[in-house]
């Protein structure tokens, strides 16, 4: 694997940032070369984003050159970077679901014949991109609002095929992905290489960080702290690059027996479009976490326990009254809380202040059950008790990092005292430092007497955060698994490569 | 992966023509009932040239809607091309050609305007061209205080009044507009721009579109349809009219003809030929009307349900794919 | 800073807009954007010398034709022959009408329709047809009607210009074709029935208000849209009235017909010059706002002009106005169904038919007062005979 | 087509206006600074008292326009809500004075009946508003015109009147109180408590993020529901208003959806909703009529008007889009 040479692909030299005075990245030096793939790791808000539309022609940078194959290129537009040859895959998808994979696939630099926009064309060659993945089974005609989220993901990937491009930005391609898909991933970044493109690799999951890349640049800050090949270092290290604190140190201890109280929530038989008998009981003080691939049926479980996609069939009792969660409204009457996995389109709302935010639930649903102010003051303790930081709660939460939005949701729940929460990927695109102190929010909820349903395609997190685990498939519970099961276990219950275990 | 059904994408006709359907059918016998009827040459002709005339400006208006825009100067752009060209031609046949050419360039520099307000100036379309269209209004009502110029005789006899069978001149030309429009997006890179900037611009513009410039080009071929109405009105006027715009309500009514044909209000989703179905429509109903001599404000109630009505179902279509 | 732009810009837009038109008022009728110099400033395009002086005469001119029906009467008439359109009845009568959109055509309308049921059988169908204002619309609804095989055709313009071409269509059709209200640029029709028309209307009222107040006082001329020919020939005739006897023309705005929106403007004139010496209208809609709005000011309503609308004629007798109703009578609406029958029976008519258009005065003014009728209701609609009256106008 | 698509099409656009009521607040003492320097008298308590007076009925159709633009729709049935409420009050009064009061009633819930018909249609058969009230408007006008066959009948009281129309002469101060401003605080107060309370927060929150407001517990159909109602009883009052100022007329109510509208982003409120203070949207209706006394005063010629509003309206919120999309 080539190192760093001067031919290298793509040259970053004394590349700074600035946002209304804000220094976001301080001269980043960075290099890739042809066929490597370089991975940028570093806490939300290291400044890892920047770069990367400041790679793709999203922001100009302050200061600092941008070299492609020995040739300066100053990128106006994210259509500049395209015919540069750069191209990127982002975090949430940029896909037309009304328009078909092949629209938009080839969107921006159709084929056209004699000015025109050569359809039988377009199809072909994106039939061809899709073979060249191994993902056949794909049509490139149907709309993409039809298709997985999986499969979403293979279209923007074949998106930055279709371009041609000599280096592919990839940031955080996993976040959607189920493990299996992943595997898949890999083998295409494997082909990207072969073919010679340069990958910058942007991701949390250090697992991946390790199998893929040839180097790793660690950002802290805006600043480059280090850039080792991947080879001479290990997971706890660069943690330590990042925040500067231990790996081992990082979930809070399990539950003990006497912690473990009585039934909160049980389902029996329950089913729904997306689900079927669905079995399962939820104890006071227990993490119950929940494995699977992407669409297997996870969320469609915690919606259905929130009342936002209800169970259709079967009987729910919390608390020992059969109840029927029809809606969210419902649900949270009955004690129920819902962190959703898409934090920006279902968890904040963007232009409102800190405090407004988490108020939202108080005020929604239990608006007379006590004074404004004293609700306030107690919002306000929250805010604090979860470590929040901001301009103060008059700020508006759409400038807080990931981490800090996630945290002012969670107060916005406790704020309404559930009794049973539900967390849907609560830590999914957070750094590391927040990620801990999630962990250990969550589990003071459960050790304060909550009943905690957790999912988590972090299979580290799912392990280390859960007490007893549900593995689903196919809309199904799969198979049950105590603490300590191993990652093995997971996956094989989720690929189903195993027989099932009565739960 | 998943299970769903992958069906190649359909791009079905609206259910406009459904709709338009029924209603003729309706139409037809309720007339025939009242002892009148619905489809003799006089009364088709009329109702094709009323479509013609909104024709013209709710395919214009389909483009900017798709791309999520809207314009609501079209009317007093209208009103002011009809002045334009009938000035500009002033009875003589030699100043045709010139005129039109005048008359689109113009109606396509407010079009620029409009597109540059909404693009550079980043000022919300609706209150972007309601300001275009004050602006407008001033210039009309300060100008003129009636009627001005004559069209050329040629145009009155040939885009007016001219037929082919119970067909005018100017439907067909409306199909060829509304044909060539079909065209471009479909078949167009602008095309499919204008469909994604109207889906999602952010989508659009990470992919490389220049959503500006695709929006202002939509913004222009928007007043230059208009143009195209006002230059059909000269002709059928016999000379520019600077009220006939805001009269025949063709800002609103436009909106209505391209909702009605199942263009989303939000963009990226529908296309001209519904457009023209709705148009169809709402002609059609006035036809019926006409036949059984109800006076026009029954009409109006009528229009309001049907709008409202036509825009349920498809929200309803929508959910239901949604769910699927 | 930005905004100090913005404030600029808005300060020179202003200003310039004010010194373009700051004194004297700029008509809204000029065809050039500056006013002339004087007066009212430049006459409008559509202003015709030979048609203003006629008009003027006919204000004097006696009218032949039974005197208690004045909707038959004639003034100077000049008979045109109809035996080529004679045919046996009973007749089916077409009637493309520009608009219903206001209380004038409304009452107009309804006056025709009871003419219609006053011929009993000799009318076996009438069909109207309506524009809603639209030029366009009209041309069709004519043309839709051609094929209907009408015995005749009456034709209400929705614009002088526009209508033109579609009601020379028409004619070609060897239907008799009666056109009323607005005239057409053609003589094709049989006949084209009116009152003396908009010259007459704006010079008796600017005629009066000029003469009642002070010489060199301050008008204020309340005008409904620009841009409508009735209401342009009203304007330009005052316009001549004004400038004759020196009037101060302090504004010219424009009403939408929108109550609310003449008080704020007269408000406005009002805190600007102190006192409003005499008030002139195009149309009578807004004349009892105008005048509420002195009232609401506490100041003396000046010498005024409306229409012959009883909310008007009402005030105008409570308040004690020095006031005067130049009309545009509504009893046109018979004629032409009378005019019709005629024709169609080979009678002769006179082409054009010019209606007198009689103007209410402190003197008559009683006689036109009714108090059961509704406010909008127009006093001049020579309807009291008609079947139906009163509930139908209710 | 649902309501969300269409806020998230003018999402972009939100971001153009902030909320702030800097800019408007600019505006209006531009605007102030030039009436005083032509009409220094104007700004005399007694004149200015009526001024706010006649124009209290467009600014409580702002406000109420607010609501429903705030929470990410659009109501373009005002207009057509105040001439229907306006001609119904005179042929239901019939110039009978003891009427007066119930008709008042019965205009409140009438304006309430359309504007839950309104949020009904939009929320729950996910018309896009823009549609639903467009569809209104033309009901409105056309059963207004059927059922007066026309021409407005009947006659307003002078007690239905006085509200719009007189005041309370020889107040101290001020000169004179008009009965239509003292309406316009109460609601304004009214107004400014709504907004500060917990539905008023929720309301902000629909608008700018419907789905997790939804997540979160509220039920969002009914909050759009709710600022609909509300619109609809600001425009019933506006009627009141406006019917007791200039009386019956057909003209009574037009275009004013699009003057409050305009007042609406001219305050700073974003269309597409999530952004902005209702006192900016009052605000912004305010500087509108001021703008036209201006005009009056400057004596702009009448036909020219439109193009200068146009222009002062495209400037305000241009630069106020400049200022904000520094970002």
């Amino acid at each position: 694997m080539p190192d760093g040479h001067p031919g290298a692909l793509l040259a970053l030299r004394g590349i700074s940032k600035s946002f209304l005075g804000v220094g976001v990245l301080h001269e980043v030096d960075l290099d890739v070369a042809a066929g490597e793939v370089h991975a940028v790791v570093g806490e939300n808000g290291a400044g890892k984003s920047t770069l990367m539309k400041i790679v793709s022609g999203g922001y100009a940078p302050d200061a600092g050159t941008i070299t492609l194959a020995g040739q300066p290129q100053v990128f106006g537009s994210p259509r500049d970077a395209q015919r540069a040859g750069v191209g990127i895959i982002h975090q949430e998808f940029n896909l037309l679901p009304e328009r078909t994979v092949a629209e938009n696939v080839y969107l921006g630099h159709e084929p056209v014949r004699r000015g025109l926009v050569d359809r039988r064309q377009m199809l072909a060659s994106t039939r061809r991109l899709l073979d060249s993945i191994g993902e056949t089974a794909l049509p490139a005609d149907a709309p993409v609002g039809r298709l997985s989220v999986a499969q979403q993901q293979v279209v923007e990937i074949v998106k930055t095929l279709a371009l041609d491009a000599r280096l592919i930005i990839m940031d955080e391609p996993t976040a959607a992905l189920a493990d299996h898909e992943v595997a898949l991933l890999y083998r295409l970044v494997r082909r990207l290489q072969e073919q010679g493109i340069g990958i910058l690799y942007v991701s949390h999951r250090l697992t991946e960080v390790f199998d893929l890349s040839s180097r790793i640049t660690v950002l802290k800050d805006g600043r480059r702290v280090t850039t080792v090949p991947t080879a001479d270092t290990t997971a706890d290290e660069l943690v330590r690059h990042m925040v500067g604190r231990e790996l081992s140190h990082y979930y809070p201890p399990r539950a003990t027996p006497q912690d473990i109280g009585e039934v909160r929530l049980t389902v029996r038989a329950g089913a729904n479009r997306k689900l079927r008998d669905i079995d399962l009981t939820l104890r006071a003080g227990e993490v119950l976490g929940v494995g699977g691939l992407q669409g297997s049926g996870r969320s469609a479980l915690a919606r259905a326990l929130f009342g936002v996609a209800p169970f259709t069939a079967g009987e729910v009792v919390v608390d020992g009254t059969p109840t029927r969660l029809r809606s969210p409204r419902t649900a949270m009457r009955a004690g129920v809380a819902y962190v959703s996995e898409d934090r920006k389109g279902e968890g904040i709302v963007a232009r409102q202040s800190v405090l407004d935010n988490a108020l939202l639930a108080s005020r929604a649903v239990f608006a007379l059950r006590s004074g404004r102010t004293a609700r306030t003051v107690r919002v306000r303790e929250l805010l604090a008790a979860v470590e929040v930081r901001s301009a103060g709660d008059q700020q508006e939460i759409r400038y807080l990092s990931g981490g800090n939005q996630q945290k002012v949701v969670l107060a916005r729940w406790l704020a309404v005292n559930p009794r049973i929460l539900l967390f849907d990927e609560p830590t999914r695109g957070i750094d590391v430092g927040a990620k801990s102190a999630i962990h250990d929010l969550v589990r003071r909820l459960a050790r304060d007497g909550a009943a905690v349903l957790m999912i988590s395609s972090d299979l580290p997190e799912l392990l280390g955060m859960s007490d007893r685990m549900i593995v689903m498939r196919d809309g199904r519970i799969a198979g049950e698994l105590p603490a300590g099961a191993t990652e093995e276990d997971v996956v094989a219950l989720a690929v189903g490569t195993v027989r099932e275990t009565a739960a | 992966m998943s299970a769903l059904p992958l069906s190649p994408a359909r791009r079905p006709v609206p259910g406009v023509f459904v709709a338009l359907g029924l209603t003729l059918a309706i139409g037809w016998l309720v007339v025939a009932i009242d002892g009148g009827q619905l489809f003799n040459q006089s009364t088709t002709v009329s109702l094709l040239h009323v479509a013609a005339g909104l024709g013209f400006v709710a395919v214009g208006q389909t483009l900017v809607i798709l791309g999520g825009s809207l314009d609501l100067s079209v009317a007093y752009v209208v009103s002011l091309s009809t002045l334009v060209a009938a000035e500009t031609m002033n009875g003589s046949n030699a100043a045709l050609l010139p005129a039109i050419g005048l008359t689109l360039l113009v109606s396509a520099g407010i079009g620029l305007f409009n597109g540059l307000l909404v693009t550079t100036g980043q000022i919300n379309p609706f209150i972007a061209t309601l300001g275009v269209g004050l602006l407008l209004k001033g210039y009309l009502d300060s100008r003129y205080d009636g009627p001005a110029g004559s069209t050329a005789p040629a145009l009155v006899q040939t885009l007016g009044y001219q037929r082919v069978g119970p067909v005018p001149l100017s439907f067909l030309l409306l199909l060829a507009v509304a044909g060539a429009c079909w065209f471009l997006l479909s078949r167009t890179r602008f095309g499919h721009h204008l469909i994604a900037v109207g889906g999602d611009p952010e989508v659009a513009r990470l992919s490389g579109v220049r959503n500006d410039r695709v929006r202002v080009t939509a913004h222009v071929l928007c007043s230059l349809c208009a143009g195209l109405a006002g230059i059909y009105l000269a002709s059928r006027l016999g000379s520019g009219a600077p009220r006939v715009g805001t009269e025949g309500l063709y800002d609103l009514e436009s909106i209505a003809a391209v909702v009605i044909g199942g263009t989303a209000l939000a963009g990226g989703r529908g296309g001209v030929v519904g457009t023209v179905g709705g148009v169809l429509l709402l002609a059609g109903i006035d036809a019926i009307f006409n036949q059984l001599a109800v006076d026009a404000f029954a009409k109006q109630v009528v229009r309001g349900v049907i709008i409202i009505a036509a825009v349920a179902v498809y929200a309803r279509r929508a959910l239901r794919k949604a769910d699927r | 800073m930005k905004r100090c732009l913005a404030a600029v810009a808005a300060v020179t837009l202003l200003t310039l807009a004010g010194c373009a038109t700051d004194t004297p008022v700029a008509t809204p009728s000029s065809t050039e954007s500056a006013p002339a110099g004087a007066g009212t400033g430049e006459q409008s395009k559509f202003f015709d010398q030979t048609d203003y002086d006629n008009e003027l005469a006919l204000l004097d001119a006696t009218a032949t034709g039974p005197a208690d029906k004045p909707w038959e009467q004639a003034l100077n008439p000049t008979l045109v022959d109809t035996t080529k359109f004679k045919k046996a009845g009973p007749y089916k009568i077409c009637f493309s009408n520009a608009a219903l959109n206001n209380p004038w055509r409304q009452v107009g309308y309804k006056t025709m329709q009871a003419e219609v049921a006053a011929q009993g059988d000799r009318i076996k169908e009438f069909v109207h047809v309506e524009a809603e204002g639209k030029d366009q619309k009209q041309i069709a609804d004519i043309n839709d009607l051609l094929g209907k095989d009408c015995d005749a055709l009456i034709v209400s313009p929705n614009t002088t210009a526009t209508l033109t071409p579609a009601v020379e269509a028409a004619c070609q059709t060897g239907l008799p074709v009666i056109v009323f209200d607005r005239g057409v640029d053609t003589d094709c029709p049989v006949t084209f029935i009116n009152p003396i028309g908009g010259y007459g209307f704006g010079h008796v009222g600017a005629e009066f208000v000029s003469q009642r107040m002070k010489p060199g006082g301050k008008l204020l001329a309340l005008r409904i849209l620009p841009g409508v020919d009735v209401l342009e020939t009203r304007w330009s005739a005052a316009k001549v009235a004004f400038d004759k006897a020196g009037v101060d023309v302090v504004g010219v705005e424009f009403t939408d017909g929108d109550p609310a929106k003449t008080k704020k403007i007269v408000d406005d004139y009002l805190q600007r010059y102190g006192t409003i010496d005499g008030v002139w209208m195009d149309a009578g809609a807004v004349a009892v706002a105008a005048v509420e709005a002195f009232q609401d000011a506490g100041k003396p309503v000046p010498p005024i002009n409306g229409e012959d609308q009883l909310d008007f004629l009402k005030v105008w007798k409570e308040a004690g106005l020095t006031a005067i109703a130049p009309t545009y009578p509504t009893y046109q609406w018979r004629t032409p169904i009378i005019a019709a029958l005629r024709i169609l029976d080979g009678q002769q008519v006179s082409s054009p038919w010019k209606l007198p258009q009689p103007t209410i005065t402190q003197e008559n003014l009683d006689s036109y007062l009714d108090a059961d009728m509704p406010p909008l209701h127009y006093a001049m609609c020579g309807c009291t005979d008609l079947p139906g009256y009163p509930q139908r106008w209710k | 087509m649902t309501t969300q698509t269409v806020s998230r099409r003018l999402a972009p656009l939100r971001r153009w206006n902030s909320g702030g009521i800097l800019p408007i607040l600019a505006v209006l003492v531009v605007l102030l600074v030039l009436v005083a320097a032509r009409q220094p008298d104007f700004l005399s308590p007694p004149s200015l008292m009526s001024f706010l007076g006649r124009s209290a009925p467009i600014i409580l159709l702002a406000a109420g326009q607010y609501f429903v633009i705030v929470s990410g729709e659009f109501d373009l049935s005002v207009g057509s809500l105040v001439t229907a409420q306006v001609v119904v009050a005179a042929r239901l009064i019939d110039s009978d004075p003891s009427r007066t009061w119930p008709v008042v009633l019965v205009l409140l819930a009438g304006g309430a009946l359309v504007g839950l018909v309104n949020g009904l249609i939009t929320t729950r058969l996910r018309v896009p508003s823009f549609v639903t009230t467009l569809g209104m408007f033309l009901i409105l006008v056309g059963a207004v015109y059927l059922w007066s066959d026309g021409a407005p009948k009947g006659g307003l009281t002078d007690q239905f009147r006085q509200l719009g129309r007189r005041a309370v002469e020889d107040v101290p101060v001020f000169g004179r109180l008009p009965y239509a401003l003292l309406v316009l605080l109460v609601l304004a107060v009214a107004a400014v408590l709504l907004m500060r309370s917990d539905f008023g927060r929720t309301l902000v929150a629909v608008g700018d993020n419907p789905r997790t407001a939804q997540l979160s517990g509220v039920r969002v159909w009914r909050t759009r529901t709710i600022a609909f109602v509300l619109s609809g009883l600001a425009a019933a009052v506006a009627a009141i208003l406006i019917g007791g100022y200039g009386g019956v007329s057909f003209q009574a109510g037009a275009g004013l959806e699009f003057g409050a509208i305009t007042a609406v982003v001219l305050g700073g409120v974003a269309l597409g909703g999530g952004r902005g203070s209702v006192v900016g949207a009052m605000l912004g209706a305010l500087t509108l009529e001021l703008l036209f006394a201006l005009m009056n005063f400057y004596g702009v010629s009448g036909a020219l008007r439109p193009s200068v509003q146009g222009a002062i309206i495209l400037l305000a919120v241009a630069v106020s889009a400049r200022r904000f999309s520094s970002r």
